[in-house]
């Protein structure tokens, strides 16, 4: 078992000619996935890696059963491809594109809310079982930074979360399943949102939790926790303790205003309900093993 | 982005809403003109995109011309970066409301906030009396109808001609909330006059960044930046802020930047400048390290663990900025991701010493500031 | 158990303080109906039954966990007060208006199905569980039209319902529940939504359909019976046998148009699905007894 | 409510949809000059709102003026009701296709269909070659987004600048449906000329009758009715239906009233009128009789089984209408509902048999037809 993604899922890839589109389709297929179908419009008959492409998300879902989609999209498109994917009936996508409109992105989560959809993203680097399967664009062939493992990841972060797993891999521990959420204010799916699945997921021990200043995903984390709806340990890591209020470094979720957001104020809220909070990525290992975690 | 106190109130007035009278001046002398529309006594409002411009002493009342001189010049030399003053009529107040706009993230809904207590700091009230918050959820895709109209007319405690002017008021800010892609719209205070009227008496507007490609008319503008070297950043599209320490930051992505900065905080180091090398700019360094220089940084700290970015990509940058600016500054990279090994063997080609942990990256850069 | 509403429901009359409002909240009472609220902007504090008057539908659900909502306001502000009651969480609701913008109740429908909540009408007399509750004004109070028995009624009609159940207690045949859907051309809950309702219900041994030409809701009726989704006797009237093509006589879902709804299909489907169809109103009583119903 | 083609086309050109250059008129004589508009040869095409109008020689080309005139004259005094003309261009055709959006009542979304097949009856297609028809819903409130354009246009076979050419036309068209309150907008044939243009051919456009009140622009005109007294009702606010037969009906609801007809049908009778006298109308009584009489029925029948409309004033209303309009024909009723002890007291005071069955009262108005 694993947590979004696995050897069965029916990839499809929307803006699959492109550039980032082509080179990744590569490597999630190198990897195992099975990548069924691309979809860019007017490009129908053409062949991507040995995949099919076709104009439209309906015919290819219609000509492959295709049931998962990575939109490798521009962020100014990628509303509209949700919702192509989103009305042939796929009810997990992930949204790789930086800076999609935040009123877009409000109608994307609101609807897929009541459609029952997991919608990753935007601005995520994706979600991978390591040694299975992958939709998105994370380097899992360094073997420094990814090797598979029994810790589950969630992430607001990219490059981050490279760093952060390396961090794990050097102190001798894998991930099971990694799901990134992505970094804007308006994340189409939240963390609290996915600790069922790495609750049931019996490849998977515990969970890191790869958190930023901003926002209050961290806050509700930790109010699962208490509320008895995560029982695996968590340990997390909040960057920007220092950062300076009202100042953005990044992306659009990455801010303190009105006080809110503060990493304090995150770190005591998940240490509180019981979670190990790393103060620095190289403090990660230490913790897992203060765990008592199995290797 | 943010807009100014007399943008925002300009949209106001463009889709109908109440705003006192007034004139945008930008010196000293074109407050006697100013005046001369909006009466005695007047405020004078300094246009900054800070908060607390009433404790700040940004805003001034003046119940004479040659008081508002004195008082214009003073705001306009103020260390606060003024470039422009709203001299405004002073209303005759009954009343202050709350009202607000903006995304409720939870929800995917824009969210409606009033309170019948204006004036005060919403996030205050938030913590201190949540009940006297009205809120109210509106699908962006449907608008708001009547019913939540009067949810929040009636939460404010309206009655009679200014609960259906409320109505009438809030329906325009949300077609203005949803038209200009807002993140944020409010109006604090939302005077009620002796006769009953609504007047906005101040407001917040802020257009997300990402829609700017069509919001064309709301252009970015010097004003909005503390200084030249962030606003012309910004125009050419790299995220970018000013500090005023040693090491002048490359960095990708939020979380990296955000953790190489606690990091720089917590081994003593400062920050000269963040400039976000990630995403669509990884292929810029020769832009991007000109930026960065202009910070005067006693050392360039590059930290990447690329995703879409590529290292040696990345690598072949600098090469390419440092042929080309000859910075004078050392300059500590730590490059990893895709062709990192490529990476490597560029970087130590220049004359560098590449590392490849972030905190070894950050200890040495700290360490060459002396 | 009853279908729809029981003497648990906490009912709120949204437009109570108008004429037909003020008239049917009384007879809803009298009937035993637990009415809990009412709403009309701007009368809050007024009592009208002994109900007491809210601005807001907010605010009444706060102060009265009210639960069901039947609507006595014009058709133009019907949209506008369905959306209030879904807002403030009521999932039944009962729209009595006759003549809502066809786009208006395309999004009311459109909601309703996400939501999970069950909109009946526009243009419905109501429902009734006769003896029980009801939320509508179906006059019950005659006995020669309405008795408690155990059938299970649902209709597009108002005045032909009345026609259809003072057939049926003339021939000694009550009705469990009634269930009216109106007669609008989007109706908000279409027939075979309900079956499953009346299947579960232990006091409906059969149903009586009463629809009438136009649209496809007899069909789907079929549909499901012979899906085995409703397994209890049907019988069906359906009016509009010799209705001239494309003219509307009443209200606007009862047309056929391009062929399509005419009651010869309608009546050829359910047959051959095993309903019994009456030809006209008078031959119900003798179809329930060719079934062996108990009276 | 049923627009005419013109009327149809007019909404299309505002929208920025092409149409064919054409001039109505409504006279022989203006012929001429809307040829010197359009060309030769042309189309004169009826303006009526029933289908069929190719079959029913309702539509006519024309290569001289003289023959225009001709033809012209023909449909004008055709018993089709035939009130105004369109003269149209003649198109250079390539291929003809399919386009229309209405409503689905099941997922309560518009339904936009298309087919490349344009100029057949798509309810033949739909049933004969099912795969043939593209089928796309929509959300109301959302609006069409650019994938559901791409979806239609790719099932439609366009190709190139037709392809953006069709995208940006059933953006259009999806507008109007929406702005206008639309059951149904259809453009068949949607025309593809020799240059890959695309132009509406023809176009039928229906109406809300309950969203009249927002869509004041489109009057009803008497062109819209076969018959004064229709349209006269139905400005009146009369659901209203004439027939040829004997009896007058006034009957509320329309599942009773279908019922009647049935009956009536069955006897043997037939129906001169049918008149909606339920609803808001059971209160008056005079009016609905007076349009009822127009008909000339051999008798009046009047049956309801009251909902809100309640028995004792339906029958106050027929004792005013006997006074004031002194039918000379019999009147039979069948009025059941609340209070329906004290209507039959008042019809008997009239001098009527009030009957409480409606099989009963549909053979007594039949046997008095004679």
């Amino acid at each position: 078992m694993s947590v979004f993604i696995d050897k069965k899922t029916r990839v499809l890839v929307q803006g699959i000619t492109g550039g980032e589109g082509r080179y990744w389709t590569k490597h999630m297929i190198d990897l195992g996935t099975q990548v069924v179908a691309g979809v860019t419009p007017g490009k129908a008959g053409q062949d991507v890696e040995g995949v099919t492409v076709y104009n439209t998300v309906q015919q290819a879902v219609t000509a492959t059963q295709a049931d998962a989609s990575v939109l490798f999209v521009p962020p100014r498109f990628a509303h509209d491809a949700v919702f192509e994917a989103l009305d042939a009936g796929i009810r997990k996508i992930v949204v790789t594109a930086e800076g999609m409109p935040l009123h877009e992105a409000m109608e994307i989560r609101s609807a897929a809310r009541l459609l029952g959809a997991t919608v990753m993203g935007g601005n995520t680097t994706g979600v991978i079982t390591p040694g299975v399967a992958m939709m998105g664009f994370l380097p899992y062939w360094i073997d420094r930074v990814y090797r598979p493992g029994r810790v589950g990841v969630m992430t607001r972060s990219g490059s981050l979360t490279n760093e952060a797993t390396a961090m794990m891999v050097k102190a001798g521990y894998g991930v099971s399943s990694l799901l990134g959420i992505g970094g804007d204010a308006i994340p189409l799916t939240r963390f609290a949102e996915l600790l069922p699945a790495f609750e049931a997921d019996p490849e998977t021990d515990a969970v890191l939790i790869i958190g930023e200043l901003g926002g209050s995903m961290e806050e509700e984390v930790a109010e699962a926790i208490e509320a008895g709806l995560f029982t695996k340990p968590l340990v997390a890591f909040i960057a920007g303790r220092n950062a300076p209020e009202g100042k953005k470094m990044g992306h659009a979720g990455a801010i303190v205003s009105g006080g809110k957001g503060s990493v304090a104020g995150k770190a005591k809220a998940l240490r509180a309900a019981g979670a190990l909070v790393a103060d620095r990525p190289s403090e990660i290992g230490a913790l897992f093993d203060q765990l008592g975690l199995p290797q | 982005m943010k807009l100014f106190e007399y943008q925002a109130k300009g949209l106001f007035a463009e889709a109908g809403i109440a705003v006192p009278a007034g004139q945008v001046v930008d010196n000293v002398d074109a407050v006697e003109a100013a005046i001369g529309e909006v009466g005695l006594p007047c405020v004078l409002k300094a246009q900054v995109l800070r908060g607390g411009r009433g404790k700040a002493g940004l805003i001034q009342f003046a119940t004479s011309v040659d008081a508002a001189r004195t008082k214009a010049e003073q705001l306009l030399a103020s260390d606060h970066n003024v470039q422009k003053l709203l001299v405004e009529e002073s209303l005759k107040i009954e009343k202050e409301l709350y009202l607000a706009i903006t995304v409720d993230p939870l929800t995917g809904k824009a969210l409606v906030m009033g309170a019948s207590e204006g004036g005060v700091d919403i996030e205050d009230l938030a913590v201190n009396a949540p009940e006297k918050i009205v809120r109210q959820l509106v699908d962006i895709k449907q608008g708001i109808l009547p019913f939540q109209l009067r949810n929040v007319m009636f939460g404010l405690g309206l009655k009679g001609e200014t609960f259906k002017e409320g109505m009438q008021l809030l329906k325009a800010l949300f077609g203005l909330f949803s038209r200009k892609d807002a993140e944020l719209v409010e109006i604090n205070p939302l005077v009620v006059t002796a006769d009953g009227q609504l007047i906005a008496a101040d407001g917040k507007f802020s257009i997300d960044d990402s829609a700017a490609f069509r919001q064309k008319g709301l252009a970015r503008t010097r004003e909005q930046f503390d200084s030249d070297i962030e606003f012309e950043a910004a125009e050419a599209g790299f995220p970018y802020l000013q500090f005023d320490g040693d090491i002048g930051l490359m960095c990708a992505g939020a979380g990296l930047t955000n953790t190489v900065y606690d990091l720089i905080a917590d081994y003593g180091g400062t920050v000269a400048n963040y400039l976000e090398f990630g995403g669509p700019n990884y292929r810029r360094a020769v832009e991007a390290m000109a930026f960065t220089l202009r910070s005067k940084p006693k050392v360039i700290l590059v930290v990447t663990f690329g995703t879409i970015a590529r290292a040696d990509v990345m690598a072949e940058g600098l090469a390419e900025a440092i042929e080309t600016l000859k910075p004078d500054v050392p300059i500590v990279t730590a490059i990893r991701g895709t062709n990192e090994e490529e990476a490597t063997e560029i970087l130590k080609g220049l004359g560098l010493e590449p590392l490849n942990d972030t905190e070894a990256a950050v200890q040495k850069a700290i360490a060459l500031c002396g």
